[in-house]
């Protein structure tokens, strides 16, 4: 991994733009989309609306209503289409609006997408990109607000990323459109205004590298998506408090990126890990048992999870807005762990 | 069993004056709501979105009042007129609009959730065409209980996409469930107009199951309740589902904030349909031809309508948040 | 654009001797295959259990028959009959079966998932309708990629239980795309008959979309491909998709143990249609009759491949079994 | 939790009948169903089929098919109907023929049924209960084989039930019948025909309540389902080997019992978590991170996990019978953990 890491680092080329989350999107499928012709993108208002979120505003326009294409309201069938597509020599990249969707396309992307190559001794292919959103406080209730990857990390043959930033967006969406297996590709709905730099050129980040977003020694915070600024103001808080926390960025639920968690785990011997998705049977589970089982001779504290309130995402602000983890409530945390009270 | 019914256009109204003030009101009351719940957004008032039903009123109000109030409807996430209509207050719809503690869910729902359960409303489902089985589910259990309770399916033309209620409606027919399926064929899904997204026609989803199947104007109250009339009667006597198609038109945007919307929909149409088809304006112009109402009588109830919707709202704004505390609570019952 | 073809039972036949031998082996391979798949199975040397085909021997080689090998076909769980119509070696599919390394998906899949991509056989599915979105989305992947190809979905009238099936053909027919959809209506979904699960007609679920919807006689392999070689060429020529419901039978019950079926269907019913419209005798009939075969080179053809057969039985049985080391070989491309 | 064990345990009528899994499941229905008239049944071939696996013959001729309703291949339409029955007065059993379809009413479930309490404010109740099975080693290949629990286990607002024996089955059902939520109940496929003691009365087994199915000192097996059996058999060879195990059964994944789970390990200090479902982001996470964090100071080694191997699962017996955990591979994996080598 750390070979990778540091070909990805040399390879990093020179940042200059600021854009957005969303404009890195745009960017890597129109790159990708002129690169090779097997790519489109197919869901519900991806043409002239740019989806709800406009996030492929001006694809169509460049690409033409033949690979940026509108459906019905059928995403299990559009996602089984991309299925079929994918099989036969297309590159499918699939907007799923909201991720609370991924209900409907269970059985496409997991019965059928994900054991495909498997069941079929390795013949048949299925090189296929959903993209997919995760993230609440948006006030828009309980069947739009889920960030549901823990349940495509379990299963295998999906790749699932989880970037959060617009580097690491455009970087990660062009391997994952260059992958040969269905990827699940979530992005925080509330990120898609963040900004940084994106270079211009191409670049593609490899997968199950993690991403020390910020450097430390005394804990470790591990941050997926829409968590890692929640987690990076958490440690701008702590600096100001005296203490240091490293966060690291998995990038990739899976694969994932063991060896970097665990490194950091036995470096500072303490661990908050952070995920937006239900905290019961979530990416925090799996996160903290790698880091309990793999650092385990070099914790001073058991690894501490945060994750979603375990309640159905509740429209009113005054709840809603308790059931995200937050700077706050990580620095609180991070204070009782460090001091032997969590 | 499989017909198309001809809206009707009689100019003679078979109706007393009683229940037209009724129809009249209750259209006004959902179009009085909707415009605050709009000012509301505009304002900055209210949290998240809203999906606004202007325009569409004849078909919640056509529909409701061939019900009982026993009987069940489920909604859409452009379900303000199904609330109002199945006979929600307005106070409490405000509440829930505004996620707070005196709503119809606590403010645990908001606009895409309320539900209104002493009046038969399962709720507003943000899931397009998710509450299909639950209508279906509700008339099966309505059949098994021999209460005599009947069900409507209240849906957009873009549900049609989702096989759920293709699944759903097959079973409807072959039970002989009392369940109608009431597709409020608005023109569009989203960004998109239906025929971009929808083969065929309508009826024939429901004729090919053997599904009785009737096409009515929307903007018709009168139309569109005596269709309902004739065949909730005919489901409460065991005579199973049907399937109404009603044209209609919803007069803003998809949502609240969808506010420039020429690349998908010329403004020429929207104003035809405003200005030519609105079904609070045709039917009071019918009350009053037919000598039900004056139009004194209908400015009078416009005002009634106007204070308590106002009263409603200031009722809403000054009701408190639900306590953090309570995240947890209802989770499990 | 919506027609009903009436199955065509003209006696004289319009094709040559050699396609009538060689669908008449076809037929036959499949027949004599699933035999020894029985007899594995009671002999306890198969792996789990299999659906058997037999009986419907002529709707996978009438349709097989109209397609190029480039064209695709998406297939069941019960999907012998597709496979080796498509173009399958016997040896192979039996290994398959029986789990064995040199298996068409190297003992992975079993009977249920069957592929043979080499001749555009994308798969068996063991999801009722689950194939119905890969089989439509390559055809969308071929008319995007003008390839000319046609894809053909086999599917049984049960699976017009799902919803999928609904929602891919409403863009297939919005879209024109070039895949045919077939419903092998054998009367059974598992241990229920099909009039108790669906409502209405199955063509009519085509129609309702404008979708070219025919019906014919699934024991008559040459109806069956000469509406296919129709539907086939139009589709490819960008006339879009279409709907054949073959009426059918499977002489066997759902799946290799389902043995006592007498109370889900009648004895008389089964030996009605194994005496009275076995497909491959009616086939042989007519070839002798028309003088394309006699009965001598029938029976050599039968001969022919029994010994097939028995030889790619005996290299399925001596080839070994995947290596364990190979079990997380092909989780990722 | 302690006081319900004993009262459980007081409540336990005399065990004279040895009867199968299947017949237990089918007793509680019965029971149940004569019990309330609201309960009813709804699946494909339910009724005179009994389900594929037979496991409710009998029913239709008892309560007639007006209760125990065939449907058409509809999973997503049945367990829809089944949220609205449950929403309106009746108390719908929905019969799912194999949990790998639960990827076909995800939606259904997930976005309706386990939400529709909260969202209502409390008003709209869902009692539902939804059976299905878990489980490989069939030949029944990569769709028909899979072990879901960890998805639903993951949704606020459902209830996951997970019994291992006969006795269990009919007291955790009718518990799953009788409560007011929707409930997912599996049933592993290979049990069916386990054999044990089952009383005929009635009797009801609380949810959250964890059964040592068998005490130790050294080392705890904590097991799920058809994983129990295995750790029973992995603990009698242990014995012999002079090694004491506790078998721990959680029964239902939630709600967790975690204090029974957590006590266990305080006692052994060594730990495995079995479970039959994929290993990465699955059940064995969760209960591997709860204890590992809640018997921190106690444990003498990582806790280890045991899921089925993370692939599709294959047909091939040698493959097939190697992706799920046996009882050779925990004893020798109870062994290494012990001598500190795991
Ligand atoms: C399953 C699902 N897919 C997509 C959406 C996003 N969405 C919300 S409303 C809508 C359009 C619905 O159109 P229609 O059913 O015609 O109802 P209308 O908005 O016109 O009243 C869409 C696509 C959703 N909420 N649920
Ligand atoms: C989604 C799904 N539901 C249920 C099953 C179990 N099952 C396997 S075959 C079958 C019957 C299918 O009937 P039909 O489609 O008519 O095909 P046939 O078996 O008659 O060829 C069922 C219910 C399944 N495999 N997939
Ligand atoms: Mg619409
Ligand atoms: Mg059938």
């Amino acid at each position: 991994m750390s070979t990778l890491e540091a070909l990805v680092a040399a390879a990093r080329p020179e940042a200059a733009r600021v854009i957005t989350f969303s404009q890195a999107v745009r960017e890597a499928l129109a790159e990708e989309m002129r690169r090779d012709e097997r790519v489109f993108v197919i869901g519900e208002d991806v043409a002239e609306a740019g989806t709800p979120f406009k996030v492929l505003s001006g694809l169509v326009e460049e690409f033409g209503p033949g690979r940026v294409i509108d459906t019905p309201i059928s995403e299990a069938g559009f996602t089984g289409l991309a299925v079929g597509a994918a099989m036969t020599g297309m590159r499918p990249v699939v907007d799923l609006m909201f991720g609370d969707f991924l209900t409907l396309v269970m059985d496409q992307l997991v019965n059928q997408a994900a054991k495909t190559h498997y069941m079929s001794g390795g013949k048949l292919r299925v090189p296929l990109v959903l993209r997919t959103t995760l993230g609440a406080t948006r006030r828009s209730a309980a069947q739009h607000s889920q960030s549901l990857q823990a349940w495509v990390s379990h299963v295998p043959g999906l790749i699932v990323v989880t970037p959060s930033t617009p580097y690491d967006a455009k970087g990660l969406l062009k391997t994952a459109i260059r992958n040969d297996n269905p990827v699940v590709f979530f992005e925080d709905k509330m990120g898609y205004t963040d900004k940084g730099e994106v270079p211009e050129g191409d670049y593609a980040i490899p997968f199950g590298v993690a991403d020390v977003k910020r450097p430390g020694e005394h804990v470790t915070l591990v941050a997926t998506s829409s968590m890692v600024q929640v987690a990076l103001k958490a440690a701008d808080e702590l600096a100001r408090q005296g203490v240091s926390a490293e966060v690291v960025d998995p990038r990739t639920l899976f694969p994932l990126d063991k060896e970097t968690l665990v490194a950091s785990a036995k470096k500072t011997g303490h661990v908050i890990v952070i995920d937006e998705g239900y905290e019961r049977y979530g990416v925090t589970a799996e996160l903290a048992a790698v880091i309990a089982d793999g650092a385990f001779y070099h914790l001073d504290a058991p690894v501490k999870r945060l994750g979603a309130m375990d309640v159905p995402v509740p429209f009113a602000p005054t709840l809603e807005d308790v059931t995200v983890p937050t700077p706050e409530v990580v620095v609180a945390l991070t204070k009782r762990l460090l001091a032997g009270e969590a | 069993m499989i017909e198309t019914k001809e809206p009707s256009m009689s100019g003679a109204l078979r109706i007393s004056a009683e229940v037209g003030s009724r129809i009249y009101q209750q259209m006004w009351r959902i179009r009085v709501f909707e415009e605050h719940a709009n000012e509301l957004y505009l304002a900055g008032k209210m949290p998240g979105l809203t999906h606004l039903y202007t325009g569409q009123e004849a078909v919640a109000v056509g529909v409701c009042e061939a019900l009982q109030r026993e009987d069940y409807i489920t909604s859409t996430h452009r379900g303000h007129g199904h609330c109002v209509a199945k006979g929600a207050r307005l106070d409490l719809m405000f509440a829930e609009l505004l996620g707070r503690s005196p709503g119809y869910n606590r403010g645990k729902g908001g606009s895409m959730h309320i539900a209104d359960q002493e009046n038969g409303n399962l709720g507003a489902n943000a899931i397009v065409g998710g509450s299909a089985g639950i209508a279906t589910g509700a008339a099966l259990s309505a059949k098994m209980r021999g209460s005599g309770q009947v069900a409507v399916c209240f849906f957009g033309e873009g549900a049609l996409g989702q096989g759920l209620l293709h699944e759903v409606m097959n079973m409807a027919q072959l039970w002989d469930l009392p369940v109608i399926y009431v597709c409020e064929n608005n023109r569009y899904g989203e960004y998109t107009h239906f025929s971009e997204t929808t083969a065929g026609t309508v009826l024939g989803r429901a004729q090919a199951l053997g599904m009785k199947a009737f096409e009515v104007d929307g903007q018709d109250v009168l139309a569109v309740n005596e269709v309902l009339t004739q065949l909730v009667a005919a489901a409460r006597d065991g005579g199973g589902p049907a399937l109404v198609e009603c044209h209609t038109y919803r007069y803003h945007g998809h949502h609240v904030g969808d506010i420039n919307r020429e690349y998908y929909r010329p403004k020429a149409e929207e104003l035809e349909w405003r200005e030519k088809r609105d079904p609070i304006k045709l039917f009071g112009e019918r009350l009053v031809a037919a000598g039900l109402a004056s139009a004194e009588e209908l400015a009078a109830l416009q005002a009634a309508v106007r204070e308590e919707a106002a009263a409603a709202l200031a009722f809403a704004l000054a009701a408190p948040f639900p306590d953090p505390s309570e995240v947890t609570l209802h989770v499990y019952a």
